[in-house]
């Protein structure tokens, strides 16, 4: 039984790895916009995914709500909206050296990061001093909505008003200009 | 407060207050008998208090007015002192100015600023009241600096001629360079005795140390040289002569330059610990007497000739106080007030009959036709010129007796200066009164004419005192000499031998011989003439070119670095180095702009390779 | 100890009046009205306030009306205000500066906007003396910056833009080394007591610090205040600046946003480093003699009546800063007092220069000839204020100037005597440009010089009324600074220096 | 780890049972579904039929209830056609990106209570994760891929006209659904459908639907008909201004799987309905011995196939909206409601006082906001739409500045 | 539960070197912020993962906070790109330059 259970979460791990890695790596390969979307969709679906197995449900749930069911939608409005679905040319790159450079810089930082990580033990910090083990299903949510409204209450509020600001923000921005139409307010 | 004392001081404020209360409408004689009682009645006050002092066995009263700063250890009170050395100065201010205001009432009949012309003068009253019965050095400095400004005012009186607007400038700035002096001596003072009252500072005067009391006395008397026109900054009294005469004669004569020597009497127990010093004071006042001295027998007009004269007698009691002649140097101040307004208000007097002639050249023979005025102008000749029994004599031969004691060659030289003085009032009273008739030029042909009433009664009763001042101090002649009557004043002083009878009879002798030869040469050299080259050099006419020294050596070069100041300093160096840090800035902005290619994503890549130095770094340091 | 609400009523007060002003923009003249009520009302508050004061509050404090509301503590912010003698007075000129400047110097080009900009920058002005805290008075310091900026760039003269520019960099660059200071101090406190970050004055005037420290903070500070006051040489946008403001702008730039400068350098600068004077004095004070001294020479030369203002002002804040850094009490009591007495003299100087501007649409004295003649009453008012500023006894700038170098002489004497020097280059060029601009026969257009009006008659009268009494009878307002003054210079200098 | 907690199910470790009901479930679970969708589909027929008086399907079958099996069966050997303009992969996707969302929906629903089947307790839903109600919100969200997907993927003007309002249109409602359900989930404490269903099981007056005042309820069908793009809130497929919808391109079992999911939708939110706001299965049980466990279905059936039969009726009886008035309805009216509504709510659970407080502002911010926005419009003199169309529409007899201006110039 | 937080701590930084590789070489906005969500991701990975070996529930609250301000982000994003492409017809970052120095 055990073996089974073993086994199953490392088959969680590695269709959520496959997910992500062949979702991410599609993002950036493919040319049309709308199928870089729909790629996206696949790398949060497997981060959703990572998220159930490390018992963070509620932000799996969150994952998919927010980033699934609202950002990449509002990608895809936007690329619709302006019709640059058209296929464009990747393989030329004017800027001399970038991507020589970026994939040097990339690898150096990420490999410098594992590293890092590594020679730490994969820890980065002191356990909970909180005393409360993580919870998971349904007392996740409860803990989380704890510490959310409790210790990072400021934050959460500073979150709200920084989504007000942002919608205030993008309405102003996407709007169009009354001149434009000829007729001044 | 209650004090009569107070009263001295108020009057003449308060009459200026009225004056500029009873507003522009009013006429001249109300204004005219308004400022004149308000004088006369702080005479009288004067007077009263004078009495009074007489019954007081300390001879010394504070009235305390008010607190005026009081700032932790520094308490300024706003008092009067009371002692004969203030009461004397006040008798003659208050004396005089009542005079002279009654004279200017109708010598200044139909100026346009009449008013105002009162209002200066009764605020100038009061400030030289409050100067002199000041019971500390800042209140005396509020006087000091308050004659300077009526002076200022009264000098630019005619504002509209660039002359007189000058004139006042110069008065003004040259007295503030004096004021430099007065103030780092209160300084001085203050932060040694940590008091500036008088009464306390003569007290703590003792502990000075010699080097602090030169330097305090050295200030002292850079600030009476201000004030009292004495070398280096004596010529700015002679441009003031553009002020109309009674101010002159008030100011400018009898009451304002005296204010120096009355400070360096005051100040007599600080000069008393430092010989230096006051070897200084002697050298500079002998030195000023003969000089303006010289510079007055060179003079063409009439109020030159009297302002330097004024500036030599100054020298005379500068000189005096320098050898420790206080109490001579007192009687000479009060006895030159008394000639001295009246030779101005007489001269006043002539120019008025003139309209307004001040040239030597246009003048002659008005003997004839000034009645009151020749004589009393006699008088007043006689008494400066040292010639007995007038005042000047017995005044001048104190000062004389005093200096011979203490010094031969400082005596020798005022010995000179009192031939020169014979000599060049001597002239002007010539050139004046006596020999042809030039003036039918400036009168138009008209005989000239005696002046009102009310301008000549001053010089009558002026005549009368500078004719028997003399017997102010005759310790022979009565008791309460001045002399005597001052002593507690300058009790804190070691008194001076007297000298034997022999040798005063002998100075005395001297005296009158300078003041024959003077008077002798002047006839003989100016009865047939009006003018002359040889007995009027210019280097003298010029004032040894003393202005000129003074232009070319600080009024220049000021200038010409205010102007480099102005038009180099200013907005090329501190500016310019302003402007060079910001261009620099720019300069490099704009080689660094280049850097901004405007490709976020080489930005996006800059912020890469850098994370990924600090990634290469943090896994260096950690292992 | 009286109630902190008459502190923040002079603060806010001022905000209101300026809300309502621009309510009413659309109102002719409306909200010009409502500025003049709420400055005289600020006056009379501001002067039944230092009446009120007491000097002798608890103990050895000196401190009255004073409150401490912590806003923030992680950002140690701190609403925290405090009276006491050596704010007293500045509180007073902030309120009567701007009821002068408002009625003396009427604007009438957007006439709301700029009585807002009027009375947001006294409300500014006014927390930033009242602040007792470090932190607070450095927000309000740089607050005052955006109306006087405004001020100067929307209504003044033909080089306006440049003039505001330069101002507001040359402040700017200047403050944010206070900044950098007070940060510095304020996280330095917290590391040295190990208790919440405050930047109360009263507890970091006790920091305790390296005397190298202690030097470079003292830089930081003084340099914000220098560029303010200003002193030499970092002066040279205000000469540009005072000039091309309008006269309000002007008068509040010169007589009171300088006293800004000199009254931090003197509780914040000299009061919080104490260590730091003693290297630091030599060379403040030299400056301030420089100051002095070159103030006066360029104002011979300056042919513009509002640069010579500027230049004199150079020389007089010259003379401010000497008393500040002296270490004397009675300097430090003169240089308070000499702050209040420069801002009365020079709202009177600007506003004469504004009624002459008036007449003659001009500054240049060479313009001017033989104003006295048609104009006797200006002239004498000129007369007064500029007497004033010469330090003439029985008006105000003497006892201050004189407490200045009587108490500096105490303690610094080469400094104090070439400083006395300063006394007659102010007659110099003061008289020199009277004589040019008032004297002489009045040529051209100057003959029918129209003489001041009853108005600017009333305007002047508190200005008159104020240097006379406080020339002749400081005593009431000695006797409530110098308690303050004492307290700060023993903290400063507990050794005794002052004499 | 706490799997138990989630489903008593595995309380005794994961063994082959345990894994085999499991699959059985899961099985069962989408054979009913999909069955209930052919049952479903012929409802609808015959029930607007009825309405409409006509008759309807009747030749297959009784009372022609094989007619959607026999339309399944043409649609399958049509001709499968993909557009030139399409994009292939993303048109060939969009179907089932329609479908899955709909069948995992349903999965959460309690259909019954708990059964025990060889020892071990089996609750009668497919699965019960402790985030349960946000997987309905999840997939909601998800499902606008398929309708977004398929109408850009057509490369087609109308399709995708239509699939930019639908989805616009979902992501909308979205809002006031989640905002309702919040309300739920205040009163419940707990996010498991599971949960939701037994707190609600004590009687009708627990039911959601008369705990929170009917409000959130009418919200949240109002929402959910408009997340179904069904009638009234059918713009998506206004047959009259675009064609024939997202899906016009598609054709042969593409479209047949739109359709399922469609009708698939149908049905599970109507389940959602009952489980959120009706008590799920909970109902009156007669005193049996044997088959307890078949009541609760049984209720469960009925309460969803009254709901399926109101979005039917609602299909007949209602007139469509206009686009820009689903817009108004859904930002200004709906979301604003539920809102307040649920502020009430949270106020009552804490203290009535304090719900009657917040009944109190919430009022007042509501009239100052409509007065406010009244204002507004009458300042603006515009359309009274947040949507406006471009521009101004000049008013009659006016003529248009900017034309006239250039003329004269 | 036993897959080492080793697996999950390395898969994310290869998701955050893709994102940002990608960042780096595509021109197009709208992909730049797809690459930008990629990152996010994978912050929000190591997030989850280090509260779970630390057991802290602080991590998890990060990670709700980073979607919001993502949500946030890519409003604002958008809005600029739209109103971007509206001026330029292009949502190519290259051809934004005016910022150049």
């Amino acid at each position: 039984m055990a073996v089974t259970y073993a086994l199953a979460s490392e088959a969680v791990f590695a269709s959520a790895a496959v997910l992500i890695l062949a979702g991410a790596v599609a993002v950036i390969t493919v040319k049309n916009p709308v199928h870089a979307a729909i790629s996206l969709i696949t790398t949060l679906f497997g981060v959703a995914v990572a998220f159930v197995a490390q018992s963070a449900d509620f932000l799996a749930a969150v994952q998919i709500i927010v980033y699934a069911g609202a950002i990449v939608v509002l990608f895809l409005f936007v690329i619709m909206f302006l019709g640059v679905d058209r296929t464009r040319v990747v393989s030329l790159e004017p800027l001399i050296g970038q991507r020589a450079l970026a994939a040097v810089g990339v690898a150096i930082t990420v490999a410098g990061l594992v590293a890092l990580m590594w020679r730490s033990h994969w820890v980065t910090g002191a356990p909970s001093v909180s005393g409360h083990p993580l919870a998971s299903g349904a007392g996740n949510v409860h803990q989380l909505g704890t510490a959310v409204f409790t210790t990072y209450l400021f934050a959460f509020e500073a979150t709200a008003a920084l989504l007000v600001i942002a919608v205030v923000g993008a309405v102003l921005l996407a709007r169009r200009e009354p001149s434009e139409e000829g007729s001044p307010s | 407060m209650g004090h009569l004392a107070t009263l001295i001081v108020l009057l003449p404020l308060v009459g200026a207050l009225a004056l500029w209360l009873l507003g522009g409408r009013v006429s001249e004689r109300l204004v005219g008998s308004v400022a004149t009682t308000a004088v006369a009645a702080s005479f009288a006050a004067t007077v009263a208090v004078t009495l009074s002092l007489l019954h007081d066995r300390h001879r010394e009263i504070t009235v305390h007015l008010f607190n005026w700063i009081p700032v932790g250890p520094l308490h300024v009170p706003a008092a009067l002192l009371v002692d004969p050395l203030s009461v004397t100065m006040c008798l003659f201010v208050t004396g005089i100015s009542a005079l002279i205001h009654l004279y200017s009432t109708a010598y200044m009949h139909g100026e346009r600023d009449y008013r105002k012309f009162f209002i200066y003068l009764n605020l100038f009253v009061f400030s030289m009241l409050v100067l002199v019965l000041a019971n500390n050095l800042v209140l005396t400095f509020v006087g000091w600096e308050g004659v300077g400004v009526c002076s200022y005012w009264l000098v630019s009186f005619y504002f509209e001629r660039p002359a007189a607007a000058s004139a006042g400038k110069k008065a003004f700035l040259y007295n503030r360079v004096g004021d430099v002096g007065l103030l780092l001596a209160m300084f001085l003072i203050f932060s040694r005795t940590h008091t500036l009252t008088y009464l306390n500072v003569f007290h703590r005067a003792g502990t000075l140390s010699p080097t602090v009391a030169t330097l305090a006395v050295l200030a002292l008397l850079l600030g009476a040289t201000g004030k009292s026109a004495q070398i280096p900054l004596f010529n700015w009294l002679p441009d003031a002569m553009e002020g109309p005469t009674p101010v002159s004669a008030l100011i400018h004569a009898a009451t304002m330059v005296t204010a120096g020597v009355y400070l360096l009497v005051r100040m007599s127990p600080v000069l008393a610990m430092s010989p230096d010093g006051r070897a200084t004071i002697a050298l500079i006042g002998a030195a000023t007497a003969f000089v303006a001295a010289t510079i007055a027998t060179a003079q063409r007009d009439i109020k030159k000739v009297l302002a330097f004269s004024t500036v030599s007698q100054i020298g005379y009691m500068v000189l005096a106080v320098g050898v420790g002649a206080y109490a001579a140097a007192i009687f000479l101040m009060v006895a030159h007030a008394f000639y001295k307004a009246l030779l101005f208000l007489g001269a006043g007097s002539v120019i008025h009959s003139l309209g307004g002639e001040q040239d030597l050249g246009r003048m002659g023979a008005l003997a004839r036709y000034l009645p009151l005025t020749y004589p009393t102008f006699v008088v007043a000749w006689l008494a400066i010129s040292g010639v007995p029994p007038f005042a000047g004599f017995f005044a001048k031969g104190d000062v004389l007796t005093e200096v011979y004691r203490h010094n031969r060659i400082l005596w020798a030289l005022a010995v000179l200066t009192a031939v020169l003085t014979a000599y060049y009032m001597s002239r002007l009273f010539v050139l004046t009164f006596r020999g042809r008739e030039r003036f039918r030029e400036v009168t138009h042909g008209h005989d000239p004419h005696e002046s009102p009433w009310v301008m000549t009664v001053p010089l009558v009763v002026l005549a009368v005192l500078a004719a028997v001042g003399g017997v102010l101090n005759l310790p022979w002649a009565h008791a309460n000499s001045l002399a005597g009557f001052l002593t507690p004043t300058f009790g804190y002083v070691t008194p001076v031998a007297a000298a034997s009878s022999l040798t005063a009879w002998g100075l005395a002798v001297v005296d009158v011989a300078a003041a024959i030869i003077g008077v002798v040469a002047a006839y003989s050299i100016w009865r047939d003439r009006s003018a002359s080259v040889r007995y009027e050099s210019p280097f003298l006419a010029r004032v040894w070119h003393w202005d000129d020294g003074y232009d070319a050596v600080i009024g220049r070069p000021l200038t010409r670095a205010a102007r480099v100041a102005n038009d180099v300093v200013e907005p090329r160096i501190i500016d310019g180095a302003v402007t060079g840090v910001a261009v620099s800035l720019r300069r490099s902005a704009e080689g660094l702009r280049k850097a901004q290619s405007g490709f976020a994503r080489q930005y996006a890549l800059a912020m890469v390779l850098g994370l990924s130095v600090v990634v290469v770094y943090l896994v260096a340091r950690v292992g | 100890m009286h109630s902190s609400a008459y502190l923040a009523v002079l603060i806010v007060a001022p905000l209101v009046g300026a809300g309502l002003a621009l309510g009413l923009r659309r109102r002719e003249g409306r909200s010009y009205q409502v500025a003049v009520a709420t400055a005289a009302i600020e006056t009379v508050l501001s002067i039944v306030v230092a009446v009120l004061y007491n000097p002798h509050v608890k103990g050895a404090a000196t401190i009255d009306f004073a409150t401490r509301h912590v806003l923030s503590a992680p950002l140690g912010l701190a609403y925290d205000v405090a009276l006491d003698g050596v704010s007293l007075l500045l509180v007073v000129l902030t309120s009567l500066v701007l009821l002068l400047a408002l009625v003396g110097a009427r604007e009438r080009r957007r006439e709301a906007s700029f009585v807002t900009w009027m009375l947001l920058l006294t409300s500014f002005t006014m927390a930033s003396f009242l602040s007792h805290d470090v932190l607070e008075f450095f927000i309000f310091f740089e607050l005052t910056l955006v109306p006087s900026y405004f001020i100067v760039a929307q209504w003044g003269g033909a080089e306006r833009a440049r003039a505001a520019l330069k101002f507001f960099v040359y402040t700017f660059a200047g403050s944010s080394s206070l900044l950098v200071g007070t940060l510095y101090l304020g996280f330095l406190h917290q590391h040295e007591t190990g208790g919440a970050l405050t930047f109360s004055y009263s507890a970091l005037a006790h920091t305790p610090m390296t005397h190298g420290v202690a030097l470079w903070l003292f830089a930081a500070f003084a340099v914000a205040f220098a560029v303010k006051s200003p002193l030499w040489p970092l002066h040279t946008w205000s000469p540009l600046t005072y000039a091309e403001a309008p006269t309000g702008g002007s008068i509040e730039l010169s007589a009171l946003l300088a006293k800004l400068g000199s009254y931090g350098l003197l509780r914040f600068a000299v009061g919080l480093f104490p260590l730091a004077l003693a290297d630091a004095r030599p060379v403040v004070m030299t400056l301030a003699v420089v100051a002095i001294l070159y103030g006066s020479l360029v104002a011979c030369a300056t042919p513009d009546l509002k640069r010579l203002i500027a230049f004199s002002s150079l020389a007089q804040m010259g003379f401010i800063t000497l008393g500040v850094v002296s270490g004397s009490q009675i300097a430090a009591v003169g240089a308070v007092l000499l702050m209040f007495n420069h801002g009365v003299i020079t709202v009177g100087f600007f506003l004469l220069v504004g009624f002459i501007e008036r007449r003659r649409a001009t500054y240049q004295i060479a313009d001017l000839a033989g104003l006295q003649g048609p104009a006797p009453v200006l002239a004498a008012l000129f007369t007064l204020v500029m007497m004033a500023s010469i330090g003439l006894p029985g008006l105000s700038g003497f006892v201050s100037e004189y407490l200045i170098l009587i108490g500096t002489f105490a303690t610094h004497v080469w400094w104090a005597a070439v400083a006395t020097l300063g006394v007659a280059a102010a007659a110099a060029y003061l008289l020199w440009s009277y004589q040019r601009v008032f004297h002489g026969p009045s040529r051209g257009d100057n003959g029918d010089f129209a003489d001041a009006t009853t108005a600017e008659r009333w305007v002047l009268v508190p200005v008159v009324v104020l240097i006379v009494a406080l020339g002749v009878f400081p005593r009431p307002v000695l006797e409530k600074i110098t308690p303050s003054v004492h307290q700060l210079i023993e903290h400063v200098a507990p050794a005794g220096v002052n004499k | 780890m706490s799997l138990a907690s989630i489903d008593p199910l595995y309380h005794h470790g994961v063994t082959g049972v345990v894994l085999l009901i499991v699959l059985v479930r899961v099985v069962v679970g989408f054979a009913v579904l999909m069955g209930s969708v052919t049952l479903m589909i012929w409802f609808e027929r015959k029930a607007i039929s009825d309405m409409q008086s006509r008759i309807g399907p009747q030749r297959w079958g009784p009372f022609g209830i094989l007619q959607t099996l026999a339309d399944g069966i043409k649609l399958f050997f049509k001709e499968d056609l993909i557009p030139a303009e399409a994009n292939r992969f993303v048109f060939k996707l969009a179907p089932y990106l329609s479908l899955v969302p709909a069948l995992v929906t349903f999965s959460i629903v309690p259909v019954g209570g708990t059964l025990t089947i060889a020892g071990h307790p089996v609750m009668l839903q497919i699965a019960n994760p402790p985030v349960g109600i946000l997987v309905m919100l999840a997939m909601s969200g998800i499902s606008v891929y398929g309708v977004m997907l398929a109408g850009w993927a057509s490369g087609s003007k109308y399709p995708l006209l239509s699939s930019v309002r639908a989805s616009a249109q979902m992501i909308s409602y979205e809002a006031a659904l989640g905002i309702t359900i919040v309300t739920v989930i205040l009163v419940t404490g707990s996010l498991s459908t599971h949960n939701i269903v037994t707190s609600q099981a004590d009687g009708i007056w627990h039911w959601n639907v008369i705990r929170l005042g009917v409000v959130p309820f009418v919200v949240f069908w109002m929402a959910i008909t408009a997340e179904l793009n069904r009638p009234p809130f059918d713009v998506v497929e206004a047959e009259s201004e675009l064609v024939g919808g997202f899906n016009t391109e598609y054709s042969s079992l593409r479209f047949a799987l739109f359709y399922l999911a469609e009708f698939m939708n149908t049905i599970t939110m109507s389940a959602i309905i009952v489980t959120l706001f009706f008590g799920g299965p909970a109902g009156w049980v007669p005193p049996v011995s044997h088959l307890r466990w078949v009541f609760p279905i049984i209720w469960f059936v009925a309460k969803t196939v009254f709901f399926c039969w109101c979005f039917i009726w609602f299909r007949a009886a209602l007139p469509r909206f206009r686009y820009d008035q689903v817009m108004d309805l859904g930002w200004k009216r709906l979301i604003p409601l539920s809102l307040g509504w649920m502020l009430v709510v949270a106020g009552f659970l804490i203290k009535p006082a304090w719900g009657l407080v917040m009944a109190a502002v919430v009022l007042m911010a509501s009239v100052a906001l409509a007065t406010a926005f009244e204002r507004g419009v009458a300042r603006e003199g515009g359309p009274r739409s947040v949507l406006a169309p471009v521009g101004r529409r000049p008013l009659p007899g006016e003529v248009l500045r900017a034309s006239s201006d250039e003329v004269e110039q | 539960m036993n897959v080492p937080a080793a697996w999950y701590l390395v898969l994310a930084a290869l998701l955050f070197a893709v994102g940002a590789y990608g960042l780096l070489t595509r021109r197009s906005a709208l992909i730049m912020f797809m690459c930008l969500e990629l990152m996010l991701n994978a912050v929000n990975l190591t997030f989850v993962t280090f509260s779970r070996t630390l057991s802290d529930i602080a991590g998890q609250a990060s990670v709700f906070f980073v979607m919001v301000v993502a949500a946030a982000e890519v409003t604002v994003g958008l809005g600029i790109v739209v109103s971007v492409f509206r001026r330029r017809s292009s949502t190519s970052v290259d051809d934004l330059t005016e910022l150049k120095g």
